[in-house]
């Protein structure tokens, strides 16, 4: 067996330059599509994901899906046949985007407060642009900004972050494709960042009982910090958003 | 009113014809329908035939290609039957892939051509493991009115017997191939299997080449394949048990009706080469 | 090749109830073939498959490995029409039976052994039938002898292969399957042949059945 | 290619004999597209359409259906009853039409596939809508007729064909129209313009010419309802100036009405028949 | 043989003005009328001199139902909330492909609508006549059977024989005997049309 | 989208009045927006926003071998994917009949070698061409977006760099290539001749260019023409209505001389993008 590259060199620093605790460039934007309820799109280091929000609406399609006590959400994870280096036969459909599509619903099924809408549908579409390591986290805070976007009440932010081993030793964050296909076992969660609590949690294959503790402190901690990133978006967007609407001045006073 | 009484009592209606021993179409219960058949009606295809029996029709072109042997046969063509039962014969068919009815009569047709030896796919060899023909032979279903699988057989082997391929010269080691189109050799067919399908209701009566009406409502189906004057299939799958007598006496039933039905081939197939010769 | 205790494989083995999840089931061996058999009946129906006056059945046929082809369509259609028959499907208005059967291991006579393992199934299950079935295989050497129950050997090297269902209650003719050519004389021996054959099978179903109960 | 379990497969890559035997270069094939005496290779003239054969009530299980021959093009066109749409949630005013064309396997000098390929989908789609503006579609609300088209031979104007027949086959089922639907392929090569191309010159003006792509070449399906002079579907394809566009347009134009006069006779004839016949009933 | 004028989709009849009315299997545009079907013309005389002009097809027309038509139907499930149906006739057209129709509990009859049971007034495989109630944006068919001449015209018995009506409200088996309840119709045996119209 | 009856009468008139709903004359398109090479791993990107209508476009090649058939021509292969982003009724197969009709368009608008060179594709005659495939992602729908489509793929073509090919070595059947992996050994594709689609829709009596969803909706038909150079390469009817010769022929024309228009609009565009040349995507 060949030996397994060092994904962490001595200094402490990764293949794309980072330190093992340091994301990704994390650019993202609120409100990019105007037929949407709310869309956002962001961008985790070359991994760039568009989400769009449709929603609350009547149930579309077999209305006896309907539940009387919340609303139905509804996920579809999509990715672009040019997202990945290797061109893909079809958008969706396939088993991995299944996958996803339930998986992105479980995640944001516990941050949406869908006892606020009963008899009625939350659609969430997710376009994958770019994929380059790290999707699925990408993916559910798209769909965070988009939800928020979207005026739908949410518990509090639900973020996601992947971490990995590096070296059998050293846990790091944010995951690239690169590192995805270098090294070991990746782990993704989604979380509610404030509350700390787990709603799903993923691994690429095993992970020794004794690592896993740090690695998902690792990747919770990557949360944390997307959420102060989404969290500064979200704020910066409203006083964008309230400034063309003309109730700047009242909370430029409050500033002032 | 007669309209309504069918549609809303179909077996009784059925039933009332039955006990008169006359069909609704007017048939004895031992009376077949007539058989048209037309060869060479497709000039796209190498070989090709229209068969009707009563109102069922069903085209069979035939599409020569060129191929490599299977390494387990290497001195051996292929002959691929498929049949297709488009929605444009009967509403009973949806788009889409081939309905499980479709599945089985195709599967039902390979079968007697295997179990015949009415062809050697040896024939079809060019050179050993290097090339060989494939003749596609694709059935299409034009007006589904019951016994499919009788015109099937008959346009399928009508349709054979007016194939002729071209001579393919062929060098092995620039691997090129030459093809001589004037010089064609009829592609030859040792013997011709003829099939009579019978349905069975309540166990005991018997109709010869029933309609498709009649084959939804009977409870099950026989279908006898004769070559020469041997059998080459007794394909009764399931459906209502019969006794052995009936069944012999289906069998003999078949016999009679392969002669004439061999000839009409001949004449069909006749008639096409006279043109061709003139 | 193990060709020696030919006198043992001629002999079904079955056994019921390994699948809990179906209504009832067999595993069953007969010669080398050997399949289970799975029975889920009376269920809930699509609509589009729905029959107002009586059940619906479905077979499907799996084979060993890879997905079924348009052979085993051919199968699944034969016993599906097979057990429809043995059913008292008016019973079971507006409901579905389904029969699975999948192949375990193919030694000749698959036909038969589905066909009878179904029947077992059926059995086991407790669905009401209105007589039993019973399915024997005979074939036609090339010096025109007809040998009962053959080896996959014997049947690749046969002129011909007969494979007949018969009912218990009076006998007749179920379905018919051949392959080969063959003469009306021939075809009435090996019906003869095998209606002997089956009959074997109706005591064999007879002795497991008491069995089964006995047990209990 | 995917193995297709619901049929039984050939061997893979089979290629058809034809590629095997001589061909003639482009500029070749041109030149033989007219004789000497400036008729083409079946003696009509280039704005000539060749002989056309209908008759109706060809599937005895469809409730409309039409055979139609255009010198060696055989198409045949069913048409069945309204039912549900299939797979479809809200409520529509207006029915729906659902076509299918499809070449058989054999009906091309390449064989064709089992599945639609782009081809045949993109003719589909130019079916329905010639069909489409003459039906009444209102009066089968929330219901779709499906027609199928399904070409047994290929020599050139299949499309138009099918379309022809179709409309035929719908006036055969009495399914309600405003007007009778008639179509005519008309093809472009060297600046030249051909009525009803057969397979031959169809390829020639669809083909790929590197010596002189400067010359008009393509294809023009016009679908025509004459009574109220409208274009139902105008398709075309290649690259043709402003010019022979508004010539075809008005060839095509008149020659749709004298096919109309045939298929009308075609229509008159089986309305008789059935009126006769309930009489005598 | 009375001569006929046999027309063709898109063929202009007349001018339409207040002497010729559009009918049945025709269209009006821009102050003509056409025939939509291929068929033969009926004008029918109407009073005032007033000329209704209708084409109608030598075959059966492909009908969908429409609000008022009289419809005979076979049940195929029923629960305590409604029976599905097909509906096999349209009037006196037979249609080749069944439609889905729902019988809901309150349709089943005029009068004491709150005591109705489903099971009691229909089976599976009963043929039922009733009439298509006004289209609503639902995939299926309203129907209803709350007229005297509308209800249970054939049924059979679980032994597969016959019943025939005793009352309004109760069918017997010819065989053996035994009463059940079902929405009877009036059937007027000897005039079947007038219902139609 | 449902427009109840006034609401169309009232873009009927607006139409009449040459003064739409958005305060357009018939002639007139949309704001549009265009940016090249936004996507990383393909040879050649687009995205242009008409008003609301958004369309990304990705060329990629792979080395493929020649039809027999066709042995001297290289392959393009078109393909749509209407994204649920643009509207929740394409969810799962749902754009699929929208997606094929506008990518067989493209086919045929492409199809003529006068449109596009084919034939630049190949490498080794019979053996070995570049396949390119033409990827499009509508991502939201604002009508017209036949035109939308055209011009960004248009776009993303003339974007598009093909590898230089250093040495082709055939050694009897079987062919060995080395494509050159500098990143500015590349030549771009001509595109001067690359269709451009223009929907030209018939409201009322009068036809305009650049319908809104609105404005599609109240049309009685309308034809899709693809323009290439000054030759019509692809003609198609679509939205159900029927049109009096004359109006088709006046169509035509109209979608002539707004195609070339539009052609040489772009091109002048496309060279100005390429001096400047900042991402911003989506975060604009």
């Amino acid at each position: 067996m060949s030996k397994k590259k060092e994904l962490v060199s001595k200094i402490g620093l990764r293949l794309d330059g980072r330190r093992a605790d340091e994301l990704r460039r994390v650019r993202c934007k609120m409100g990019v599509f105007s037929q949407p309820d709310g869309s956002a799109y962001i961008e985790q280091g070359l991994t760039k994901v568009l989400a769009a929000v449709y929603g609350p609406h009547q149930v579309r399609g077999n209305r006896s899906k309907a539940q009387h006590d919340s609303a139905i959400v509804n996920c579809q994870f999509s990715m672009a046949v040019f997202s990945t280096s290797e061109r893909k036969k079809r958008p969706r459909g396939d088993r991995k985007s299944s996958e996803m599509s339930i998986h992105l619903r479980q995640a944001l099924l516990a941050a949406i407060k869908v006892e606020l809408y009963p008899w009625s549908q939350i659609d969430i579409y997710v376009e994958v642009l770019h994929a380059d390591g790290g999707v699925y986290p990408a993916c559910v805070n798209a769909a965070t900004l988009a939800l928020i976007d979207a005026g739908i009440p949410l518990k509090e932010y639900v973020c996601a972050c992947s971490a990995s081993l590096a070296n059998n030793d050293i846990p790091m964050v944010d995951i690239s494709h690169q590192e995805e296909m270098l090294g070991g076992p990746t782990l993704t969660i989604a979380a509610l960042p404030m509350s700390e609590k787990i709603v799903l949690m993923e691994m690429s294959q095993r992970f020794h009982i004794d690592h896993l503790p740090k690695v998902m402190a690792k990747a919770l901690k990557g949360c944390k910090d997307i959420k102060v990133i989404l969290d500064e978006a979200v704020r910066s967007h409203v006083e964008d958003v309230g400034c063309s609407t003309g109730w700047s001045n009242t909370s430029q006073k409050i500033k002032v | 009113m007669a309209k309504q009484y069918k549609s809303l009592h179909p077996i009784k209606y059925f039933r009332d014809y039955l006990a008169h021993d006359i069909r609704p179409d007017g048939r004895e219960l031992t009376k077949y329908r007539p058989v048209i058949i037309n060869a060479n009606s497709v000039s796209t295809a190498e070989g090709s035939a229209i068969a009707k029996v009563g109102k069922t029709t069903v085209i069979c072109g035939i599409k020569a290609e060129l191929c490599q042997p299977k390494t387990e046969t290497p001195t051996q063509g292929f002959l691929i039957p498929n049949l297709e039962l488009p929605p444009l014969c009967s509403s009973k068919f949806k788009p889409g892939p081939p309905s499980d009815q479709a599945q089985v009569a195709t599967k039902v047709i390979a079968d007697i051509i295997e179990n015949s030896g009415c062809i050697n796919l040896q024939d079809l060899c060019i050179s050993t493991e290097k090339l060989a023909w494939c003749l596609y032979a694709d059935l299409v279903c034009l007006d589904h009115d019951g016994s499919i699988i009788d015109a099937c057989l008959l346009a399928l082997f009508t349709a054979l017997k007016t194939v002729s391929l071209p001579k393919v010269e062929y060098n092995a080691e620039l691997d090129s191939k030459n093809l001589q189109m004037d010089e064609r050799t009829p592609f030859k067919l040792y013997n011709v299997p003829v099939s009579t399908t019978f349905a069975i209701l309540d166990e005991t009566v018997l109709m010869i080449d029933p309609t498709a009406e009649e084959e939804n409502l009977c409870t099950g189906v026989v279908t006898i394949v004769i070559k020469d004057d041997e059998l080459c299939s007794v394909l009764k799958p399931g459906g209502s048990p019969i006794t052995e007598e009936k069944l012999v006496d289906c069998i003999k039933q078949s016999m009679e009706r392969a002669k004439l039905l061999g000839k009409l081939i001949d004449t069909a197939t006749q008639e096409t080469n006279d043109e061709i010769d003139k | 090749m193990e060709m020696d205790s030919n006198t043992d494989c001629s002999m079904p083995i079955s056994n019921f109830g390994n699948l809990t999840r179906p209504d009832g089931s067999t595993i069953y061996s007969q010669g080398k073939s050997t399949v289970i058999a799975g029975v889920y009946g009376p269920i809930d129906v699509k609509p589009q498959k729905m029959l107002i006056d009586r059940g619906s059945v479905e077979t499907f046929f799996r084979p060993k490995s890879g997905l079924p082809g348009v052979g085993d369509r051919l199968y699944e259609t034969i016993i599906r029409n097979i057990c429809e028959t043995a059913l008292v499907s008016t019973l079971y208005p507006r409901s579905g039976i389904q029969v699975v059967i999948q192949e375990m291991q193919s030694g000749g006579e698959l036909i038969s052994c589905s066909v009878n393992a179904a029947c077992l199934a059926l059995l086991d299950s407790g669905i009401d039938m209105k007589f039993l079935i019973a399915a024997a295989t005979c074939c036609l050497d090339q010096e025109g002898y007809l040998i009962v129950d053959p080896t996959e050997l014997q049947q690749e090297k046969a002129k011909a292969t007969f494979v007949f269902v018969f009912e218990s209650s009076e006998g007749r003719i179920v379905a018919s399957h051949t392959t080969g050519t063959f003469k009306l004389e021939q075809y009435e021996q090996a019906l003869d042949l095998c209606k002997k054959g089956s009959a074997k099978i109706f005591e064999y179903y007879r002795k497991v059945i008491n069995g089964k109960y006995n047990k209990k | 290619m995917p193995v297709d379990l619901k049929r039984i497969n050939g061997p893979e890559n089979t290629v058809s004999y034809k590629l095997y035997t001589p061909s003639k270069t482009f500029k070749e094939e041109l030149k033989c597209l007219f004789k000497s005496n400036n008729k083409r290779q079946d003696g009509r003239n280039s704005l000539e359409h060749r002989k056309m054969f209908i008759k109706t009530g060809i599937v005895s299980q469809a409730k409309g259906s039409a055979y139609l021959e255009l010198g060696n093009t055989k198409v045949i066109v069913s048409v069945f009853d309204p039912r549900e749409i299939p797979n479809k949630t809200d409520y529509s005013q207006k029915g729906v039409l659902y076509c299918e064309f499809k070449y058989a396997t054999f009906s091309c000098p390449q064989r064709r596939n089992f599945q639609q390929d782009s081809e045949e989908k993109q003719n589909s789609i130019i079916l329905k809508q010639s069909l489409e503006p003459a039906v009444c579609l209102h009066e089968f609300p929330n219901f779709q007729v499906d027609i199928y088209a399904l070409i047994l031979e290929n020599d050139g104007s299949s499309l138009s064909a099918a379309v022809t027949c179709a409309c035929v086959a719908l006036a055969h089922a009495s399914v309600p129209m405003y007007d009778l639907v008639t179509a005519v392929t008309m093809g472009v090569v060297d600046n030249q313009i051909l009525m009803d191309p057969t397979l031959k010159e169809q390829q020639l003006c669809e083909v790929f010419d590197e010596t002189d792509t400067k010359s008009d070449h393509g294809i023009i399906v016009t679908s025509f309802m004459s009574t109220h002079q409208q274009i139902s579907q105008f398709y075309q394809t290649g690259n043709i100036n402003l010019e022979n566009i508004s010539k075809s347009i008005s060839i095509s134009t008149d020659a749709s009405g004298d096919i109309k006069l045939l298929i009308e006779k075609c229509i008159v004839n089986h309305v008789l028949k059935g009126a006769n016949k309930s009489n005598e009933e | 043989m009375e001569d006929v004028l046999v027309c063709i989709p898109g063929q202009r009849l007349c001018l339409c003005d207040k002497k010729h009315i559009s009918g049945q299997g025709t269209y009006e545009r821009q102050g003509y009328l056409y025939s939509q079907l291929a068929g033969l013309v009926k004008i029918i005389e109407k009073e005032d001199g007033v000329q209704l002009i209708e084409v109608h097809s030598t075959q059966d027309q492909g009908l969908v139902p429409q609000q008022g038509d009289l419809v005979t139907v076979q049940i195929t499930i029923i629960n305590q909330q409604f029976a599905k149906c097909a509906i096999k006739c349209i009037g006196d057209t037979v249609l080749s492909r069944p439609y889905r129709g729902i019988l809901r509990k309150e349709d089943l009859r005029a009068t004491e609508k709150d005591k109705i049971e489903v099971y009691k007034s229909v089976r599976p495989g009963d043929i039922v006549l009733a009439r298509v109630l006004p289209i609503t944006e639902a995939h299926t068919y309203h129907l209803t059977t709350a007229e005297n001449e509308l209800g249970v015209v054939t049924a059979h018995s679980e032994g597969g024989h016959q019943m025939v009506p005793i009352s309004w409200t109760e069918m017997q088996c010819t065989k053996t005997l035994v009463k059940q309840h079902r929405k009877v119709a009036k059937v007027l045996p000897e005039k079947p049309k007038q219902i139609v119209t | 989208m449902a427009l109840c009856e006034a609401e169309k009468t009232f873009i009927l008139h607006s139409v009449e009045e040459n003064f739409r709903i958005d305060g357009r004359q018939r002639g007139d398109y949309r704001p549009m927006e265009l940016e090249t090479n936004i996507v990383a791993p393909s040879f050649g990107s687009a995205r242009l926003r008409l008003a609301n209508t958004d369309v990304l476009v990705s060329v990629k090649l792979e080395i493929d071998s020649p039809t027999l058939e066709q042995p001297k021509l290289g392959k393009i292969e078109f393909f749509v994917d209407c994204s649920a982003n643009a509207t929740p009724d394409f969810e799962g197969r749902g754009g699929d009949n929208l997606a094929t009709e506008i990518s067989n368009c493209l086919s045929s608008a492409y199809k003529s070698s006068t449109a596009f060179d084919a034939g630049k594709l190949c490498i080794l005659k019979g053996s070995k061409c570049w396949k390119l495939y033409v990827d499009i992602l509508l991502l939201e729908c604002g009508g017209n977006l036949y035109d939308a489509v055209s011009l960004a793929v248009k776009a993303a073509l003339w974007d598009t760099r093909i590898p230089l090919v250093k040495s082709v070595v055939v050694d009897g059947n079987k062919v060995d290539m080395e494509v050159s992996d500098e990143l500015f050994d590349c030549e771009r594709l001509d595109v001067t001749g690359a269709p451009i689609m223009v929907t030209v829709c018939k409201i009322g009596d009068q036809c305009i260019v650049d319908p809104t969803t609105a404005e599609e909706h109240c049309s009685g038909g309308s034809v899709v023409v693809a323009v290439s150079k000054s030759n019509f390469s692809t003609i198609l009817q679509t939205g159900g209505g029927s049109l009096h010769p004359m109006t088709l022929l006046e169509s035509l024309k109209l979608g002539q001389t707004v195609a070339q228009r539009l052609d040489s609009t772009l091109i002048n565009t496309l060279k100005q993008i390429n001096d400047n040349s900042t991402d911003v995507g989506f975060l604009k």
